[in-house]
């Protein structure tokens, strides 16, 4: 179903074919091809079109509606600071400052090295810990300024 | 008269001598855009919009007011004239605030129907945009230099149709800007607030000081009791404003839409105009009997009223001292009305849709207040705001029904009716006057010496009195357009006025012709809305003053007899004189009124 | 049953189903839309239509707020004023003030609106969305600064015409409608139909203008102009001068078109017939040689593209005949220009046609069977309507005038092909002469006329049935092309299909706006001309005649093959894009 | 104090007188041009002489007097940049920034003439004693930057030569 | 099921795990290893306890003892002590303010009542066992056998259950609704999609108890006759899906979900559905058009879902909490659901009580309960002891209350609820700033589709960062006024209908504050760096 020229390995090809050629199967596709290719390339929302029968630019429209779907590589980790009331409220913004500076990017930037991503989201529901940031799936809460090289150091030794 | 023969695009026609190009483009039936050209106006061939290729010239000639010559060969479809009137416009553009969708002429401008006509699609010359002045001081007039393309139209209705000459270029080059002397406001001049310029504008660089806001908020006012009257002139005119051919008579339909705006009563200012000529015409008789000044001169007119107390306040005693119609009505809404209903009159909001921007000065008077100082009118509607505020309200003004006006300050006669063209209000004070000097019934009520779109008309009415005093020649004389009344002033300055009883109406063909009718207005529009006017006032059973029964019922319930005490109080005003230099120029000592 | 409500306080009887918007009109209420269009199902996302319902918390879209037994409207109370007013200011903020240089000028929803609300402030003085103009189609120009969310053209391009070409992309405020995931127009599957612009309200979609150019040929000396004018435009060019849709203008335009100085005013009617002659020989060639059937029609370039895109299998089934646009410029530059002795390469070929996907047409590489581009500039009838505007000519007070020779003579049937059926019902009519030897009496062929999207019809050619089918809109092609695949229209014998609703009358070059109440207007004024000819078979056209005489010998000739006919490209939805990314990498 | 006063009241009563005296002046001049076609603009030259500028009450004087509308009056002196509708100081400084002058610096001669007398294009001295204005070629390019003062002529104007015009004229 | 003799139920929710949770079960677990203790304790992950800033948390059962504030260091001594010698470690027994956790250490010292939240922290929400020991799935036993679909629409009809999403739309009537319209595949739809910033209830419920949302779905749809449930998670709740996820496997797994359910001959299923981040799937049309693949795009309404749902059949959707009091209802009976709260607000709800208040965190009420009870009885006050300013309820989509209101009984009468997020502010706290936040809030999350929320909410945002940096002016304020009421009153859906209700009402309340930013240029609160900005402009 897949040809070859378009470069998907057969993993890919292994998660399509699970699912049903149902244009419902979009969003849950998509974010199963995203944890596996850590983005949606437009090969890839090409496939998808395919395989739902739907066009490209439904399959574009959706992933570009979505904050959790990328279309663009990201870094190797995906830092997200909560901008919700709650956090706000609880010293959010100086949070995000301190991450911005420890990375040197701005929210949509990604990092020279590919190391890091940087996003704002709406809201975490941490709010009973704001101010709250996630790095990839951990999250910190309660935090400080001063906490955020820290933090932000272990992952970056690590990868 | 000797004629040329010219040939425009391989048609050939002949013209008389002195005609320009575009005069003969016109006779080939060959159309050849304009801007700042203005029939009956010499041309300045400023805009350079109408360009043409004479056969044998240099370059490309302004059509308007480039002379035409015996055997001359012009081209107006070549791809030079084309680029070149194109590149003209895309100038305009470029120092023209582009704001169209915010602005009061879009779909009703001429350089955006220029644009559209050529095709623009971009904008080359984008860059600085030339100075910004925009003055909001007047109560009527509203000018706002960035959008103005200095045609001049204003600067030649100003000074020459109205010899108010307030409108000027100023500076030059890049930095010229149309304003009065130094660039002063205009309610620091002497203008007299009659909108000519405005439609003469071909874009929004001149428009009203709008009332819409201020009916609008006392339509949506529970407490408000909203009532409106409307212009003769009105009626005349407002159906151009939905796309209806000019002339169209549309009483009926008006009064419908502006039952959907939600006005808690219709009336009509006709019903006052009628009053008016009780009171005038009483006047006048007065003034015979009794060696008033004379000639007594109308008082209806705003601008007319702004332009005496200016520019001959020393002529101010001639004035009939009657207010206008406006505030005639506005006075009797806010006591005999809001009396008869039971409404306070703070609560009374008047509202009048004229086809004048003067009216908007005239009922912000500080003597224009009859009950403490409530003003007796609380807005002005020009007839394009009107159409406007239908608009708003979703009105499909065509397909109205036929509605008639409240009573019964919505009653009248045809003599108010044509209080809207100019002759009218003599025309109707004839009617009057004539019936009570000689007692007779008037058979022919027409009295057409004094109608028509000529500058200075004059008549001598004949009447034997009643009162077997012998004849009466009545002489009077009828002006439309400040430049006419201006001689005749002189006339009167220099002692050589005979006359007993002068109209003057400060627009072009009366209120028909008003600062604040449908754009554009054009003699030959003019002259349809006057046949409009007369044939509503073929139309209608009563067409003598004297005889509405609603403005009899008024003097016995109410004023009592025309001059009485209550009428003096309510009705009539004074006057202020003024002086023609602006407010901080000092005065000079002889310009004063003597 | 009826359901009774009330619009500002009037009484009105509405049925199921209607929404608030249809009640009221029909009661003859005004109430202002912008994002509805009554070829689309209602989106209510604009809310210009917001009005106010008693009992409801909220103001309620009048498109789509289906109406209820004892409702209580109020289309224009001081809060529905308010917030419709608050809303275009809206739309202002985030709009170029640029109407002045705006295609859309004096034609513009938005504009209209802003004037009927009086606005006269824009108080929101924040940041406006700027993007760049995507020109790479040849046909559709877009201009996202413009967009004002609508959808229209998304609806247009999926539902109408099952297209799907422009989507909305991102969200919220940063919300855009792009082609495929983000391309410029021409990367993606569009089959340049230009319906999407038909039905924008501003000047965000435009046409694809060589108005320029051909100001440029006219003006000059050594060029030898000539124009051909498609058969629907004639019965809609009227419009963009304020004339009632349905008007006929035929006369009057070809005067504008010689007063703006082509040298020669020609007819595609001309090459319509012709095509008559070359499709009726090549369907009964087909049907007594045993080819490939139903034969379908190929004068429809957007429905070209749209076969080769997604059903290249079918392709065999596509009559070779170029369109008539085509066959007219293969003509004009070798038999018109050996006629008049002028040489080819001075020739300019201009069109004026309904349809953008005609500039596209007449751009693929192998429209060039004269020597040259057989047709160098095709304008829609809204740009030809501007140019004569341009020209300062006043269309309704020309008089009239009669086409050139020798390409400008025609016949009824020629001139229906401007609408949907129409090619069928001139085919047919030829068809039975050839076939039958005799000559119909009545040619009106009713049974292929109409508005639905599909039609059927068994005709009876003496005494052979043939089975036609009749399709417009692509959503309908669509269908009729699913129907040859799984073998409902195998005895079929001849399908017409037409890209725009409506035919030709409809296409994506015409005046807008567009409704089907103007589309069924233009229909008529084509069938009226058609009455009003003396000659309505193509066979009888003796221009045609004269042309197989001197020039072409017969139909389906070598010279015909070599001129008129012409070969389809399958194309890869795919490789569109492929070629995109490869640019981008 | 009432000695000062006295003075004072003195003084505006002569400033008063000397007004005065030149709107009579100006009644002439316009009486005399008149009957002349086209007279507006020789009054304002006459009038600028007499006054050294054109105050608005001269300018309504002359609207008066020609029966022209104000409007027009200023509208024809704000084309020429000879009129001026403010006071001037004693002496006029003119920079020619003319193409040929503003090419060989009379830019710079004219940034040295605002430093040196404190002063912006269009405006005069607190002391009233310099008004410094810009034209447009004076027809002397071959001698280029040329600067007029009243009515000499500076041609060749050196930036360090500056200080030495000014000074010539201050106070005389 | 095996017998221990104590459970330990360690908190893992999200905000624990992020405290170092899973590195002290660990130690845990090998602590009582090390002691061969793990024959006869048990170690079980909950869910999120709704105990915020008490740091890590764990429950010795039967006792009930909760440990706070502890540390992997304290392990080997609550094992040594506790589990193995039986005393408790008193440092570490937690005697918080809102105790009612368990009925058992510590006496409830508010007006809490768990009726939703019952089981959180109680048993292990991976354990399909431990959710029957306790009582589940009775409910749908007995409505299976004992009731019809008419009984079971009437019984939650009678127990005038509002839904918790924030609209408050009888339950009931929406699945009568449901139930009585025509079409085939009708559908069951968990609005699970909790973005609205200040509420974590739902997660809270999805992470400890998710039972019982399955549970109330079944009874859902056997009332409507629905065979097919969707539940929609937000994208980033991770436990919540793998919970979840678990809970519908073991359910299936006994037989509670699939065909044939308990022998009834009903058959039912769910499938959960990961939200992709977009809080309008909140809203129940934009959440229909996802689940079908599509943008979230809200719909026209009408068709509401009842009559027109996913794919176009009938569809009832419930919020979480909606549908896990559904169980309760059953079980107990309406009158006894009916018998809690006030007059117009029938039963219990959670509030998630977050910004300046010392103990955030989640907590069940009957409704009625003051403000203040919750902000200062439960919530433990405000921070550092300083005084109250305001309260955003139910987020930014809520109303802002001032003081005046902090003895305003929370329910249908009084003060609305909306869905339960109660975000305090500090007299520190500066009210535009925070509208300046609300307002980024809306921007980012409007769908675009209609113009008035999205240029709106755009316009909103750019007037209110001008005021927050000393731009603004006083007529921006009748402007954002006049816009907030059109988007109100003509938004397509209720994002945008909501999304300036916040700053509407926090105009008359702060007026000064307002004026103080647009007039003088000055924040009272010192919170918006105006200054720096002005000097930056310059």
């Amino acid at each position: 179903m897949c040809s070859e020229s378009c470069g998907c390995s057969s993993d890919i090809v292994g998660i399509i074919e699970k699912y049903d050629s149902d244009k419902r199967n979009l969003i849950p596709l998509l974010h199963e091809l995203q944890d596996e290719l850590g983005y949606i390339s437009p090969e890839v929302m090409e496939t998808i079109a395919e395989k739902l029968g739907t066009t490209v630019g439904q399959v574009h429209g959706v992933a570009t509606f979505y904050t959790l779907f990328y279309t663009k590589p990201r870094g190797k980790n995906i830092v997200r600071m909560c901008n919700s009331t709650a956090c706000h409220i609880e010293g959010g913004r100086k949070i995000r400052e301190a991450v911005s500076a420890a990375l040197g990017i701005a929210p949509g930037e990604t990092t020279q090295d590919g190391g890091f991503t940087l996003e704002v989201v709406s809201c975490m529901g941490l709010c009973g810990v704001a101010p709250a940031i996630m790095v990839n799936d951990d999250v910190y809460g309660n935090l400080t300024p001063e906490m955020v090289p820290n933090i932000l150091g272990k992952y970056r030794e690590a990868s | 008269m000797d004629n040329i023969k010219v040939t425009v695009d391989n048609i050939t026609v002949e013209v008389p001598k002195g005609s320009t190009v575009l005069d003969a483009a016109r006779a080939a039936g060959i159309y050849v855009p304009t801007l700042c050209h203005m029939d009956g106006h010499k041309s300045l061939g400023a805009c350079r919009v109408c360009l043409a290729e004479v056969e044998g010239g240099r370059g490309l000639v302004a059509s308007c007011a480039f002379p035409a010559t015996d055997g001359m060969k012009v081209r107006t479809n070549t791809k030079r004239v084309h680029d070149a009137r194109k590149t003209v416009v895309e100038l305009m553009l470029s120092a023209h605030r582009q704001e169209c969708l915010t602005c009061v002429r879009s779909l009703n401008c001429e350089l955006q129907a220029l644009a559209k006509m050529m095709g623009i699609q971009e904008n080359r010359f984008q860059g600085a945009m030339p100075p910004e002045l925009v003055d909001t001081s007047s109560p009527s007039v509203v000018r706002d230099s960035s959008k103005c393309i200095l045609c001049r139209r204003c600067v030649t209705v100003c000074r020459d149709v109205q010899s108010v000459g307030q409108l000027f270029p100023v500076d030059r080059g890049f930095g010229t800007v149309i304003a009065p002397a130094a660039k002063k406001n205009l309610a620091d001049v002497a203008c007299v607030a009659c909108g000519q310029c405005i439609t003469a504008c071909p874009v929004g660089a001149l428009k009203e000081k709008s009332h819409k806001e201020r009916v609008w908020a006392a339509l949506n006012d529970p407490e408000k009791y909203v009532v409106v009257q409307t212009a003769p002139a009105v009626r005349a005119a407002i159906g151009e404003e939905f796309g209806m051919p000019a002339g169209s008579l549309v009483t009926k339909k008006m009064v419908a839409g502006l039952r959907r705006l939600g006005f808690d009563k219709v009336f009509d200012t006709d019903f006052t105009a009628d009053l008016t000529i009780l009171e005038e015409g009483n006047e006048l008789l007065q003034r015979l009997k009794t060696g008033g000044v004379l000639p007594m001169i109308t008082s209806c007119s705003p601008g007319w009223i702004n332009f005496i107390e200016h520019f001959y306040p020393e002529l101010l005693p001639h004035l009939s001292s009657c207010k206008s119609p406006q505030q005639m009505f506005g006075a009797l809404a806010k006591t005999y009305y809001a009396d008869k209903i039971g409404v306070k009159p703070e609560n009374m909001f008047c509202v009048s849709i004229m086809p004048c921007t003067a009216k908007k000065l005239e009922a912000g008077r500080d003597e224009m207040c009859s009950v403490e100082d409530i003003p007796d009118v609380d807005a002005v509607l020009t007839t394009r705001e009107a159409a406007q505020m239908m608009r708003e309200m979703g009105v499909d003004f065509q397909r109205l029904p036929d509605e008639t006006f409240d009573e019964p300050l919505g009653i009248s006669t045809g003599a108010a009716v044509i209080f809207g063209a100019t002759g009218g209000v003599m025309e109707a004070a004839l009617r009057t006057v004539y019936e009570v000097v000689t007692g007779d019934d008037l058979k022919d009520v027409n009295f057409t010496a004094v109608r028509g779109l000529e500058g200075i008309k004059e008549a001598t009415v004949k009447m034997v009195c009643v009162e077997g005093k012998g004849e009466l020649d009545v002489k009077v004389a009828v002006a439309s357009g400040l430049s006419n009344a201006r001689k005749l002033m002189d006339l009167i300055m220099e002692g050589k006025a005979d006359y007993h009883f002068i109209e003057i109406m400060c627009c072009p063909g009366g209120c028909i012709g008003g600062g604040g009718q449908p754009i554009p207005t054009t003699d030959e529009i003019r002259q349809k809305r006057i046949e409009a006017i007369y044939q509503e006032d073929e139309g209608l059973p009563v067409r003598k003053s004297h005889e509405n029964p609603a403005v009899m019922a008024l003097y016995k319930e109410f004023l009592g007899e025309p001059l009485g005490h209550q009428s003096h109080k309510l009705l009539h005003t004074k006057y202020t004189p003024r002086s023609m230099w602006p407010t901080d120029v000092p005065l000079d000592e002889e310009a004063k009124v003597k | 049953m009826a359901i009774n409500l009330t619009i500002n306080g009037q009484a009105v009887a509405a049925e199921a189903g209607d929404t608030i918007l249809t009640a009221a009109r029909r009661a003859g209420v005004y109430i202002p839309t912008l994002c509805y269009h009554s070829d689309l199902m209602p989106d209510g996302v604009c809310r210009v239509c917001s009005v106010e319902v008693k009992g409801q918390r909220t103001l309620c879209a009048a498109c789509c707020y289906p109406v209820a037994e004892g409702m209580e409207v109020l289309t224009h109370s001081p809060r529905v004023r308010e917030s419709r007013r608050m809303i275009v200011e809206l739309m202002l903020a985030n709009h170029p003030q640029e109407c002045l240089t705006c295609s859309r000028n004096s034609k513009c929803e938005l504009q209209a609106l802003a004037r009927e609300f009086g606005i006269q402030e824009v108080h929101f003085k924040g940041e406006r969305k700027m993007a760049d103009v995507d020109t790479s189609s040849l046909s559709v120009f877009r201009n996202p600064e413009k967009c004002i969310l609508c959808n229209r053209c998304v609806r247009t391009c999926e539902d109408i015409q099952s297209v799907a070409a422009l989507h909305a992309s991102k969200r919220g405020w940063d919300t855009t409608i792009v082609p495929g995931m983000g391309d410029e127009l021409a990367s993606v599957v569009c089959v340049n139909c230009g319906q999407c612009i038909n039905r924008c309200p501003t000047g965000a979609l435009t046409a694809n203008d060589p108005s320029s150019k051909v100001w440029d040929a006219i003006h000059d000396s050594t060029k030898h102009v000539v124009v051909q004018t498609a058969p629907a435009v004639r019965a809609a060019i009227g419009e963009e001068f304020g004339m009632p849709a349905g008007s006929r203008v035929t006369g009057k335009m070809v005067t504008a078109l010689k007063m703006m100085g082509f040298d020669r005013v020609m007819d595609t009617d001309f090459t319509a017939d012709l095509t008559i002659m070359e499709e009726g020989s090549e369907l009964i060639q087909r049907v007594t040689e045993g080819g490939v059937l139903p034969q379908l029609t190929s004068c429809s370039p957007g429905w070209i593209k749209f076969i080769e895109y997604y059903y290249p299998e079918l392709l065999p089934h596509l009559s070779t005949c170029k369109s008539p646009q085509q066959m007219f410029g293969a003509l004009a530059k070798t038999y018109y220009a050996e006629k008049t002795g002028i040489d080819p390469k001075d020739i300019i070929s201009v069109s004026i046609m309904p349809c953008t996907a005609k500039k596209f047409e007449c751009d693929r590489p192998e429209m060039t069977d004269s020597g040259y581009k057989d047709v160098d500039y095709v304008l829609t009838t809204r740009e030809a309507a501007q140019m004569m505007r341009e020209a300062g000519i006043d269309l309704p007070n020309l008089p009239e005038s009669e086409y050139d020779d020798p390409l400008g003579m025609s016949t009824g049937a020629a001139v229906i092909f401007g609408n949907t059926g129409g090619v069928m019902e001139a085919a047919l009519r030829t068809a039975y002469a050839i076939i039958t030897g005799t000559e119909l009496d009545n040619v009106n062929i009713e049974a292929v006329r109409g508005m639905e999207g599909v039609r059927e019809a068994t005709v009876m050619v003496g005494e052979l049935p043939v089975k036609a089918a009749v399709a417009h809109g692509l959503a309908n092609a669509r269908q009729v092309l699913e129907g040859i695949k799984n073998g409902r229209f195998k005895d079929y014998h001849f399908i017409e299909i037409m890209c725009c609703p409506g035919g030709c009358i409809g296409g994506g070059g015409q005046p807008q706006p567009t409704s089907e109440e103007i589309r069924k207007a233009r229909i008529k004024a084509i069938y009226d001309e058609d009455e009003a000819m003396t000659l309505r078979k193509s066979h009888t056209n003796p221009a045609v005649q004269k042309l197989y005489e001197e020039f072409l010998g017969k139909p389906l000739s070598h010279k015909s093959h070599e001129l008129l006919h012409t070969d389809y490209t399958p194309r890869d939805r795919k490789t569109v894009k492929a070629v995109k990314v490869k640019v981008e990498s | 104090m009432s000695s000062h006063t006295c003075e004072c009241e003195a003084k505006a009563k002569a400033a008063q007188e000397e007004e005065a005296r030149l709107y009579e002046e100006l009644d002439v001049i316009i009486q005399k041009h008149k009957e002349v076609k086209g007279p507006l603009i020789q009054v304002l030259h006459a009038a600028q002489e007499l006054f050294g500028w054109l105050p608005e009450k001269a300018q309504a004087r002359i609207a008066k007097g020609l029966d022209v509308p104000l409007s027009e009056v200023h509208g024809v002196l704000s084309f020429y940049s000879f009129f001026t509708t403010v006071p001037r100081g004693k002496h006029t400084i003119r920079v020619c920034l003319g193409t040929a002058c503003y090419v060989r610096g009379g830019k710079q001669v004219l940034e040295k003439f605002q430093q040196e007398l404190g002063i912006n294009v269009n405006n005069t001295t607190e002391d009233r004693e310099f008004s410094l204005e810009v034209n447009r070629c004076v027809g002397a390019c071959g001698l280029a930057p040329v600067v007029t003062v009243g009515p000499d002529i500076y041609r060749r104007v050196k930036v360090d030569k500056i200080p030495e015009i000014i000074k010539k004229y201050r106070g005389s | 099921m095996a017998f221990y003799r104590a459970h330990i139920l360690v908190d893992t929710g999200t905000p624990a795990v992020l405290k170092g949770a899973m590195g002290m079960k660990s130690a845990l677990v090998d602590e009582i290893k090390k002691r061969g203790l793990d024959k006869e304790i048990k170690v079980v992950e909950t869910g999120d306890l709704g105990l915020h800033g008490v740091g890590l948390a764990l429950i010795v059962y039967p006792e009930g003892v909760i440990y706070a504030n502890i540390t992997a260091q304290d392990v080997p001594e609550i094992v040594e002590e506790h589990l193995l010698k039986g005393r408790q470690v008193k440092r570490l027994v937690y005697t918080g303010p809102s105790s009612a956790v368990v009925d058992g250490a510590a006496k409830p010292r508010s007006r809490e009542m768990r009726v939703i939240l019952e089981h959180i922290g109680v048993i292990d929400p991976t354990s399909i066992d431990e959710y029957i020991a306790h009582g589940g799935y009775e409910a749908i036993a007995k409505a299976l056998t004992q009731m019809t679909p008419e009984d079971v629409v009437a019984e939650v009809k009678a127990s005038q259950l509002k839904g918790r999403g924030g609209a408050g739309f009888p339950t009931g009537l929406k699945w009568e609704f449901t139930a009585k319209a025509d079409g085939e595949n009708k559908a069951v739809v968990c609005n699970a999609d909790e973005g609205e910033p200040g509420n974590f209830k739902d997660r809270l419920i999805m992470e400890g108890d998710p039972h019982q949302i399955i549970e109330g779905m079944i009874i859902a749809g056997y009332a409507v006759g629905a065979h097919e449930g969707y539940i929609y998670i937000r994208g980033e709740y991770h436990q919540s899906v793998s919970h979840t996820e678990k809970a519908i496997a073991d359910a299936r797994e006994a037989g509670l979900l699939g065909k044939d359910i308990l022998g009834s001959g009903f058959d039912f299923d769910i499938t959960i559905f990961k939200g992709a981040g977009a809080y309008i799937c909140g809203e129940e049309t934009a959440l229909l058009e996802s689940l079908e693949g599509r943008r979230g795009e809200s719909r026209m309404k009408p068709p509401f879902p009842p009559t027109s749902g996913l794919m176009a059949a009938p569809t009832v959707i419930n919020n979480v909490e909606t549908l896990a009091s559904v169980p309760r209802i059953i079980d107990r009976g309406a009158d006894w659901y009916a018998g809690i709260g006030t007059e117009k607000s029938k039963g219990t709800k959670i509030f998630s009580p977050c910004g300046d208040v010392l103990y955030p965190g989640v907590y069940e009420v009957p409704f009625g309960v003051t403000l203040r009870d919750i902000i200062y009885n439960m919530a433990g006050g405000i921070k550092g002891g300083k005084r109250f300013k305001a309260c955003l309820m139910g987020g930014p989509s809520g109303v802002l209350v001032g003081e005046d209101a902090l003895d305003r009984r929370l329910c249908a009468e009084d003060l609305a609820p909306g869905a339960g997020a109660l975000i305090v502010l500090d007299e520190d706290k500066c009210i535009v700033d925070l509208m300046q936040n609300c307002a980024e809030f809306f921007h980012h999350e409007s769908c675009g589709q209609c113009v008035p929320c999205r240029e709106g909410t755009k316009r909103i945002l750019e007037v209110l960062n001008w005021w927050t940096t000393g731009a603004g002016s006083e007529d921006d304020l009748r402007l954002l006024e006049a816009l907030g009421e059109t988007m109100s009153l003509t938004s397509k859906c209720g994002l945008g209908q909501f999304a300036a209700v916040a700053f509407k009402s926090s105009l008359p309340l702060f007026r000064d504050e307002y004026l103080a930013h647009v007039k003088d240029k000055v924040c009272p609160a010192g919170v918006c760096a105006m200054d720096k900005v002005l000097e930056e402009v310059k």
